[in-house]
Parts: structure tokens; C-alpha cells; sequence
């Protein structure tokens, strides 16, 4: 009761609570989706992360996402939790968790959450690199907008 | 007034994280212009805009009292 | 350390044990299915349910599905247990970790294990109903055999 | 002797979760058949086996010292 299924933390996230959100009697099966810190991306070491957020907004869009999960996979419940601030290697940045009565469901869900996290949710995170640092999205290390410009048929569901 | 929040690269080129501005009505595309001219902010030309918490396109209408964000490409996750 | 990857168990499955059985600094996602038992099936209300395995063999086919993992994934890294005995409504019965430098892989290896474990594992459930029980896969409750016999091209890979 | 592994229905069925046979050698069918005409265990007609924890076949053939056990459609998961 009371407990919020879509949160932006700057604190540790325990997967445990992520789970016992979205348990349910009915529910089979549940996936999580757990993003961590990774040291190496294409040779370059990463020391840590900055995440920052437009926290108010970034809860507003990951409750969205759930909506539209309702929509496309009406026996689920999800629960997404991104955390901000400063991460080191192997911390938990997102952890994404849906229950569902069957499988299936459960993986393509969990899968639609992440890659919609990417497109339309406002978190920007800065690599401190051994040698600099860039807010990722804004250079080459990513390129979330293939053609060049955001894309609005992404946000305008 | 109008109130900007920035974030991630933007805000630190301007080294503040929001801006108010005594406007009583614009557009999402003359509103960035504005910004562009006066602070170099070229940026703006590959951010998406959010007024009030929701994405907004560049014809929208923002008004005194309104919130708006530019949202650089996302990269959470 | 000395610490197995892939286990039978009579207690309680912790989530976050088998998170951190596949947590590696090159990894930036890891996904887990968790099993839970359901109280409805198709209108019909478990009251509990009871697993028991071939245990040394169960362990030998769990770690035969890692190897399978690793060579259809390479970069994954996986960890499986299965719990017996007596389990209750919600209680946890299977827990799949699999961490990847990159999520595609992740969920696909996951869902992967779950298939799997469906066809090779010598795990049994019995169906303790409000009127009844049944040991599930010897009754119309369940068809894993579609062509009504075991079918040696799955187990024989 | 042939030691003999039974779970779920079959264990129920007779009773024991295992069996020793006194057999120096045998096919998988030929054992099959013992035990369906001794225990009408006709539920081995659609089981699988397993000789020393690996699955085999009907016509593989099983030694005094092998662990043979019967395999129903399993339901783990």
C-alpha cells in the first residue's frame, strides 16, 4: 500500500523490493532487467557514472511505459526503479520488474520497458572515463537518435 | 515569466540549471531562438522540449507560468 | 569462490544471491526469471505444490544448459536454482540469472534456461488442488510430450 | 545388479523410490519390459531413461553396477 511502482532514487536499489512489488497470486512468473555499471565500453575504461534526472517528468514517463504495458500485455504488473547520482562499476542503475501469470509475457515486457526507458525517459548519464568525461548522448559514444534530430513519434504515443 | 530548466551538457554551459524569463507568450521555436542567440546555445537545435512534464513539439505555445524543459538524447538505463 | 552456479535446493531462494553469482565488471545487464508458484491455473486453485528431482542428475542437466548458453551466447554468464520440497502460494520455485555486457543477449539466454529447464530437467511437480492432487506431465494438465512420447532430439543435443 | 530409480507417479505406484535388480546385462527395452509385466507399470511406455544420470535410448544397453533411473515428462519450472 502506498509503496510507488515507477521511483528515481539516489540511493542503492535492492531487487528484492523490486520483485516483492509486483508479486502477485496470480503471477507465475517474473523477470527482472538489472542495468549496472560496466567498467569497459569498446576498449575505453569507464572509472564511474553521474546519472542526473528531470526527476518529476522521468517518473511521469516511467509510469507511461507501464500504461502502455497495460495496453500490449494486459495481465502484467511492472515496477521500475532508476537510481541518480553518482554510480561506480557494477553499481545497480535500473532495475525493471514485471509479473505476469505466464512467461511469455513476462521477457517481452520486461524487454519493451528498457528500450522505451531509452527513447523517451529524462535521465542523462555522464562517463567519467580515465581520461575525461562526456555526457553521454551528446557525442559519439551513443547515438540515441539515429537520424540526427529526437525523434517525436517516439514520445507521442 | 516563463521558467527553463536545464540539463546535463546545457546546464553546465550555462552554469545555472534553470532560467526565468519575463515572457508572456512565445512559441517552443522562438523561445529556443531566443536562447540560441543569447547564449550561444546552439545546442538546443538536437533537444527535444517538454512543457509542463510533457513532450512538446516546436508550434506549441508555451505561456507566463508554464515550466519548460530541454531534454538533451536521453541515455538512462 | 568454490560457490556453484547451478543448484537444487530445499529452502528459500534468495534473488539477490543468484544476482550476484553472475555480477561481472564487463556485464551491464543481468536478467532473472523467478518462478513463483500460482494459486489459479485455468480455474482450477493450488493449494500447494510439492517438487521433487533427480537430484544429482537435475544439477548435471541445469550445468548442461549453461554449457548450451555459453556456446550460443559467449559473453553471457549464468546461474540456475531450483528449489524442492514442499512450496506455497507465491513461494519461489526456479530463479534464472544471466549476465551480459549487453541486454539482447541477457534476455534471450534467460528465456532460453526457462525452455529448457521445461524439457530436460528431471524436476517434478505434484498439484496439491482444493479437491485432489496430481503429479503434473502424467495428466491432462499438462502436455510437455506434444507427440505423447518423450522426445529424445531434446535431450540429445 | 542393476539399481533402479523411480520418482513422482511411478515411485508412488509401487511404493519405493528404488529397486535392485538382479541383472548382469540388458537392454533399456528389456528392462522396461520386466518391470511393466511384473509391477503392471504400464506408465513406461511413455517415460524416458536415464543410465548413470545421462538420458539414453531403448535399445541402449544397461550393466550390473548402472544406476538406471525412469524419467516421466518432467514439470519443473
Amino acid at each position: 500500500m502506498g509503496e510507488s511502482l515507477y521511483e528515481i532514487v539516489n540511493k542503492p536499489i535492492q531487487v528484492e523490493s523490486l520483485v516483492s512489488k509486483v508479486e502477485r497470486r496470480e503471477a507465475g512468473a517474473i523477470t527482472t532487467f538489472i542495468g549496472t555499471v560496466r567498467e569497459w565500453t569498446k576498449g575505453k575504461r569507464t572509472i564511474y557514472l553521474e546519472y542526473q534526472a528531470y526527476v518529476p517528468m522521468a517518473v511521469k514517463m516511467l509510469a507511461k511505459i507501464g500504461d502502455e504495458i497495460g495496453e500490449r500485455w494486459p495481465d502484467t504488473k511492472v515496477a521500475i526503479t532508476h537510481r541518480i547520482g553518482r554510480l561506480d562499476i557494477s553499481d545497480i542503475a535500473v532495475v525493471i520488474a514485471v509479473s505476469s501469470p505466464h512467461r511469455k509475457a513476462a521477457y517481452e515486457a520486461n524487454e519493451y520497458a528498457i528500450e522505451r526507458i531509452k527513447q523517451i525517459v529524462p535521465i542523462w548519464k555522464k562517463e567519467h572515463w580515465e581520461h575525461g568525461e562526456t555526457w553521454i548522448g551528446d557525442q559519439l559514444e551513443n547515438t540515441p537518435y539515429p537520424e540526427g534530430e529526437p525523434n517525436l513519434k517516439d514520445v507521442k504515443i | 515569466m516563463i521558467k527553463v530548466l536545464l540539463f546535463a551538457h546545457l546546464q553546465e554551459k550555462i552554469g545555472k540549471d534553470q532560467l526565468e524569463l519575463e515572457i508572456i507568450q512565445s512559441t517552443v521555436a522562438e523561445l529556443k531562438n531566443k536562447l540560441k542567440n543569447q547564449f550561444q546555445l546552439y545546442e538546443l537545435n538536437s533537444v527535444m522540449t517538454a512543457i509542463n512534464e510533457e513532450y512538446a513539439m516546436d508550434e506549441d505555445i508555451v505561456k507566463s507560468g508554464d515550466t519548460v524543459a530541454f531534454i538533451p538524447p536521453v541515455s538512462g538505463g
